[in-house]
């Protein structure tokens, strides 16, 4: 029998773990948005974000400054190497391929997946370096009214506060800032808002800057988790189902996404994994994606694809 | 200018609107297209002429209406149904398959009427090439026909515009359709590409005896081609007759003069 | 023009490097295969280095094993195992002799080998992991899983489960989970729990963690829901760490988890900082530290500049299990060479160094590995040679031994190995040897 | 001036139809098959030079050929008929799990209906080729999906194939006969009474398998099929005006697809891994392989090839050049500069020819026509 405080606790646990993963597939929306490529860079960006903060980090710490002054420093060292990263893709790979065809795009942020890992890891090194930002332990919620109570990762509440404040943050970018409005017009027909004099390429470095940066804060939170470590580039499969149900093109849809991904897989795991042997997570949310896909072909809150002659 | 044989009547539309969301592109059109006559549609843009044929060879579905074709009488048609039934189609801006040459643009119109199955297809041997070969002999009279003999394994891609649209022309002669339906076959193209694709229209319709129904914005070139002119404006029919009777009509002249109603 | 310059070049290149390599006549090769980057770099370093510096010392302190020089190559895998393949393709007929046998790191790749291996007669060492049947040498003529297979490290945890709860009659009713990694390496050790759990009347869940074992909050909200007594970890890389922070978010004990020794290394519990205080796992014999043998690799690669490792990591428990690794493998050569002479040798004859090996406590000392091993002593019936084990405790800044030696109870283990490795000889149509013909 | 195609003239419209109407293409052709064929054997078989280790062979040439099939069978959808598949390793491990099944004999106990479904292990040609219509009939489910989702909404839909299946095989002990590591041994190579051990009889097996495969298929993708194939990649919408069924075109596409991969996987668990876990079919292979028909060119069954053998061979290349030259860096940096160039240089590919070798090689055969003038 499957007691209530269970169902909740891995419903809340799902709903939150749900949340990590948007952090990522936010990455992929920014970029998709506005310039139509599926970055399967996201999840090796997280990793290169990642390393460059624990290892300056580890380094200013050994250097003797005070920790709160490290993690400025740290923060803003890795803010760079994405800012450096975000313009050398658009410089050397983005830019050049601009009207390719999606999939020719896409391949090409796998070659830049290599190369990002390959270079994060030769600068920073390839071992698991521990990265403590946020805790690491536990609420037990309702202890009265279930045994045990209702546990709640103090983690995950943080994360799910980030990305809440990231979705704010980056719907008042391209609501209310001269550059969001100009992504947006980019995203709708970049030929357009070039000729109205939009220059294209520092658009595309802001949006990589903008998924460099998301993907900075995806590092802290992951890295907090897991280490900051190669395993890392791993979330972006997990992201990818998340941000198909969302929508590739809806940011408050990512977050969506992350939920139901998140509280589906967990329940779906604990609830029947034990009846048709475990691990069912691995494939629930794509199966899931696929589901959502059959019954609206561009997510939930995508923008409907029209066909035209 | 010949006039067709015989009155019966090939295509009947009958009472069709359309809509997308609050736009409404046709509103209760009627009419019908003869055997063996060249019919055009026209109107100012945005009059609802593509929509049209959109809806005749089953791409939109209408909300109301019923179209009747060889004497069936359907609320909607289906793609596959029209293609199956002899309706052959281009398009205002070119639709060929772009990876494609020429040559392999013109024998995809001979889908329907091939028959060998995958594994056939898959030995090519025998009656599979003894069908391929039969068919490229049909292919090669229509690219003799349109005198597009030197390009025929050049990718369309790489064509001029106005070759692509004699290519897509030949796609849709492939078929041997019964009836034709040209999206502004002639739209961008100078004065002599004109005369070659006016020429080729007039052709096949005597040659074959195929039924053309015929979007064009080239007043001239819609009088001197058609047998008979519908017209349409937002969506509505405002007139319909021979050339003569529709250059009269005010509501026509009203219509492209711009006049409000 | 330049494409078709670096195409040449390419094409030199490759025809250079299939040319028979100008060797010298009195080397010896043995090819390291590693993994140094990808998922399961973090532990795959540490033991690389381990054995590189190992087989470094034989060549800077003796000038070889008794004169004959050690040459080595290393190449990556990343833990792939079609890339393994490749490895081994090209290394096995490196060197005057090829390769003298193979460490694959990895129990996927040691699948993938075994009957290439057979083919080539190249004898491959798989210490602590690889197929736990291949114990039984006379089907398994090649594979050497020496110091204890996975079926061995079983029952030893079940051993150790035992004496802390005051008995195995106590085992009875408890609950022991089995949290593993996906793959052949994690499921090796359930026919074997099975068994046990039989026996002893415990019940035995396994719980799959998918590769690489990022995400496991799952998997401890229903240990958190079962509450099993005891959760086993049959981890590497990643997965390892994850298990040690879900645990502790979830308020499980972590003196209740007990690691294989593959889970049991320092970037496993480092992560989790103070979370992971009170983890255990077991030992394949050696632990961290510093012992004589140390002291000989400092004053002869360290000192010259020739250490793979950061000094600071000399001693971690993945790089000592590295130099046992490679010691062993350097003293079947050794063995080898009592029978077949000092010159470089064959796989095949190294696979005689290596059936014969036996190295006495007395020995072991003189290796400088006293503290580290017991006593190992191969045969053909008998390709795990020991089966001890013990079990350490992570105090948040070391690991510390908590136990006695266990050796696990071959009554239990030998009956799966007869029937799995039977079951191998018949699907394959090999004729098992008879052991008591061999020297 | 070797490459001229003036003076020969096609009579009939057979000879126009041909693979390679020129001359010296089909002279080229007979002379790859003849090295193929011929003269690989002959080297290995005396070791003579590159063939003196079998290291070209077993870790170079046959996964070259099995990874190739495989290609030819993503290029079938993703080249002709457009569906992009990340699923692909997916398909190779149906192919090589309902082999290894059918192999080993197949029993399935129906209890509810008292009775078992037993099939007797089938010699390997026919569980290979059986493994590959598994392959296609998986292909044909979770191609049906196509028809409403398109693009790279497609795509992240076929990881669901591929996820799902991984698991299937990982979990499911049926699979892998009860095997407790999961792990699983293909069975003896026996074709016809002929046993397959050496590497040149597994070079030669994979050759022929390939080699009829390729011809086959390029067949169809230049027949009324491939056309269809091609339309719905260019238009859909104008090809099913045209009378051409989406449903029809994508799920052949799919099955034939599938089929093949399905071939190739089978091949490349039997006769290259000859024992194997879900692990050699991740998601990994499935990327591998789309890197294959990308780079190779989209819609060229010659391009799957040249892609095959630059995305298997560039890596092992890059690895050995430091070695080769002696260059005095760790395993670990190389196989980190290893990763930097080989990510560059498909950046690069993409950049300079977004239509992959085929393209560039169509380019060149068109100038060497020209030569020596540049027009």
């Amino acid at each position: 029998m499957i007691g209530l405080g269970q169902f909740l606790e891995v419903l809340i646990g799902g709903l939150m773990s749900g949340v990590l993963y948007s952090l990522v597939a936010l990455g992929f929306v920014l970029i998709f948005k506005a310039s139509g490529v599926f970055n399967f860079a996201q999840g090796a960006m997280v990793l290169l974000a990642g390393l460059a903060l624990v290892r300056s980090l580890d380094l200013l710490v050994a250097w003797g400054l005070p920790l709160w002054v490290a993690i400025i420093l740290g923060i803003g060292f890795a803010a760079v190497i994405m800012a450096i990263t975000a313009w050398l893709i658009e410089r050397f790979v983005i830019g050049p391929l601009v009207n390719q065809d999606a999939l020719t795009l896409f391949m090409s942020t796998i070659g830049v997946t290599f190369i990002l890992e390959g270079a994060a890891q030769m600068i920073f090194g390839s071992d698991a370096y521990p990265l403590r930002l946020f805790p690491m332990d536990a609420w037990f919620l309702f202890e009265d009214l279930f045994p045990g109570g209702i546990l709640l990762n103090k983690l995950d509440v943080w994360g799910g506060f980030i990305a809440g404040i990231l979705v704010a943050g980056l719907a008042i970018f391209f609501e209310r800032t001269k550059t969001g409005r100009a992504l947006r017009a980019v995203a709708d027909d970049h030929l357009a808002a070039q000729s109205v004099g939009i220059p294209i390429s520092w658009i595309w470095f802001v949006v990589w800057l903008a998924a460099g940066l998301v993907a900075l804060v995806a590092a802290t939170v992951w890295g907090t988790k897991l280490g900051v470590q190669f395993s890392i580039t791993f979330l972006a499969l997990k992201a990818l189902p998340v941000l198909i149900i969302g929508g590739l093109t809806s940011i408050p849809g990512a977050i969506v996404g992350g939920f139901i991904v998140g509280a589906g897989e967990k329940i779906a795991e604990v609830f029947l994994g034990s009846y048709i042997g475990g691990g069912i997570e691995y494939w629930f949310a794509y199966v899931l994606a696929l589901v959502v896909l059959l019954v609206r072909p561009q997510g939930l809150f995508g923008e409907r694809i029209i066909e035209r002659i | 200018m010949r006039a067709p044989d015989t009155n019966e009547i090939l295509l009947q539309v009958e009472g069709v609107s359309l809509a997308f969301g609050g736009v409404k592109a046709l509103r209760d059109v009627s009419f019908d297209i003869r055997k063996g006559e060249i019919r055009a549609i026209i109107g100012p843009n945005g009059a609802g002429k593509t929509s049209m044929l959109n809806v005749i060879n089953g791409f939109y579905h209408p909300n109301h209406g019923a179209i009747t074709f060889k004497g069936r009488t359907r609320a909607q048609m289906q793609p596959f149904e029209a293609s199956r039934g002899g309706i052959a189609r281009t398009f205002q801006n070119v639709a060929l398959f772009k990876g494609m040459s020429a040559l392999d643009n013109i024998m995809a119109g001979r889908t329907l009427k091939m028959r060998r199955g995958l594994l056939w297809q898959m030995l090519r041997y025998g009656p599979a090439l003894a069908e391929e070969i039969e068919h490229r002999h049909r292919v090669e009279e229509i690219i003799d026909f349109l005198e597009i003999e030197a390009i025929r394994k050049v990718p369309v891609a790489r064509l001029p515009y106005g070759l692509q649209k004699r290519v897509e022309l030949g796609r849709a002669l492939a078929m041997e359709p019964d009836l034709l339906l040209l999206d502004e076959p002639m739209a961008g193209m100078n004065l002599e590409e004109k005369e070659d694709m006016s020429r080729f229209i007039i052709d096949v319709n005597n040659h074959y005896g195929t039924t053309i129904a015929l979007i064009e914005h080239d007043m001239a070139v819609v009088m001197d081609l058609s047998h008979r002119v519908a017209v349409l404006d937002h969506g509505v029919k405002i007139a319909d007759g021979t050339p003569d009777e529709v250059k009269e009509n005010q509501a026509v002249i009203d219509a492209y003069l711009g006049v409000a109603h | 023009m330049v494409r078709n310059k670096l195409i040449l070049a390419a094409a030199m290149l490759s025809s250079a490097a299939l040319a028979a390599p100008a060797a010298a006549q009195n080397e010896q090769f043995i090819p390291i295969l590693s993994y140094r980057t990808g998922a399961y770099a973090v532990n795959g370093v540490p033991y690389a280095n381990g054995v590189a510096d190992y087989y470094n010392l034989i060549n800077e302190r003796d000038g070889g094993i008794n004169g004959v020089k050690l040459l080595v190559e290393e190449c990556e895998t990343g833990y792939a195992t079609d890339k393994g393949v490749e490895c081994y393709e090209r290394l096995k007929g490196k060197g005057p002799t090829g390769a003298a046998f193979i460490n694959p790191l990895s129990t996927g790749i040691t699948f993938a080998l075994t009957e290439k291996t057979t083919t080539d007669k190249i004898p491959i060492i798989t210490m602590g992991y690889g197929r736990a049947d291949s114990k039984n040498g006379a089907v398994f003529a090649y594979n050497f899983p020496l110091l204890g297979t996975y079926w061995s490290a079983a029952d030893i945890a079940i051993q150790h489960v035992a004496k802390e709860i005051g008995g195995f009659d106590k085992l009875k009713g408890k609950k022991i989970s089995l949290l593993y990694h996906d793959s052949p390496y994690g499921k090796e050790p359930i026919p074997m729990l099975q068994v046990l759990a039989k026996k002893y009347g415990f019940e035995f869940t396994p719980i799959p963690v998918t590769h690489p074992g990022v995400e496991q909050k799952s998997q401890w909200l229903a240990i958190r829901q079962n509450r099993p007594d005891y959760v086993l970890v049959w981890g590497w890389g990643v997965m390892n760490g994850t298990a040690v922070k879900e645990a502790a978010a979830v308020a499980y004990p972590r003196d209740k988890m007990i690691g294989v020794w593959w889970s049991g290394a320092e970037p496993d519990v480092t992560p989790a900082g103070d979370q992971a205080v009170g983890y255990k796992s077991l030992m394949l014999q050696h632990g961290a530290g510093k012992f004589p043998v140390h002291a000989d690799i400092e004053k002869y690669v360290y000192a010259r500049d020739k250490g793979a490792s950061e000094p600071g990591k000399v001693g971690e428990v993945l790089y000592n299990r590295g130099m046992v690794n490679a010691m062993l493998g350097v003293e079947a050569i050794r063995k080898a060479q009592e029978k077949f002479g000092k010159k470089p040798l064959t796989g095949e004859q190294v696979r005689w160094g290596l059936e014969n090996l036996n190295l006495s406590d007395a020995r072991i000392k003189e290796l400088g590995f006293e503290g580290m091993l017991k006593p190992i002593r191969i045969s053909c019936s008998d390709h795990e040679g020991a089966r001890d084990g013990r079990v350490q405790q992570w105090d948040g800044k070391g690991w510390k031994v908590i136990s006695d030696w266990y050796t696990a109870n071959q009554s239990e283990t030998e009956p799966l190995v007869e029937e799995v490795s039977g079951k191998y000889a018949a699907e394959k149509n090999v004729k098992p040897r008879d052991c008591s013909k061999e020297s | 001036m070797l490459y001229r195609e003036a003076g020969q003239f096609k009579t009939t419209y057979a000879e126009d139809m041909a693979i390679f109407p020129i001359r010296q293409d089909r002279i080229a052709l007979g002379i790859l098959l003849g090295i193929a064929f011929v003269g690989v054997p002959l080297l290995a078989t005396f070791h003579i030079w590159p063939f003196n280790s079998e290291y070209l062979l077993w870790a170079i040439l046959l996964p070259f050929l099995i990874l190739a099939l495989a290609a030819i069978g993503v290029n079938i959808l993703v080249g002709y008929c457009g569906q992009i598949s990340l699923g692909s390793g997916a398909f190779m491990a149906i192919g090589a799990y309902s082999a290894y099944k059918l192999g080993t004999g197949v029993h399935i106990p129906l209890a509810w209906f008292g009775f078992a479904i037993s099939i007797p292990p089938l010699p390997v040609l026919p569980s290979i080729l059986l493994g590959g219509l598994m392959a296609a009939i998986a292909g044909i489910l979770f191609g049906i999906p196509s028809l409403r989702i398109k693009g790279l909404y497609l795509a992240v839909a076929t990881l669901a194939a591929q996820f799902f299946f991984d698991w299937v095989f990982l979990r499911v002990p049926w699979f892998t006969n009860y095997a407790p590591s999961g792990s699983v041994n293909a069975p003896r190579l026996d074709f016809f009474g002929l046993a397959v051990n050496t590497p040149i009889e597994r070079y030669l097996l994979c050759l022929i398998f390939i080699t009829v495969f390729a011809v086959l298929a390029k067949n169809l993708v230049r027949g009324n099929l491939g056309r269809q194939w091609m339309a719905i990649r260019d238009m859909d919408i104008a090809a099913e005006l045209i009378g051409i069924r989406p449903l029809y075109a994508k799920l052949t596409a799919f099955a034939v697809s599938s089929f093949i991969i399905g071939v190739a996987g089978a091949l490349w668990a039997f006769v290259y891994l000859g024992s194997w876990e879900p692990l050699a079919f991740s998601i990994d292979r499935s990327l591998q392989l789309l890197f294959m028909v990308i780079i190779g060119g989209l819609g060229s069954i010659m391009g799957s090839f040249v892609g095959a053998a630059f995305i298997l061979i560039l890596p092992i290349m890059l690895n050995l050049i430091p070695t080769q030259l002696g260059v005095p860096l760790s395993t670990e940096t190389i196989t980190h500069l290893e990763f930097i160039i080989f990510g560059s240089l498909i950046c690069y590919l993409l950049i300079k020819e977004p239509h992959g070798f085929a393209r560039l090689i169509s380019i060149g055969k068109e100038k060497l026509r020209l030569w020596p003038f540049p027009y």
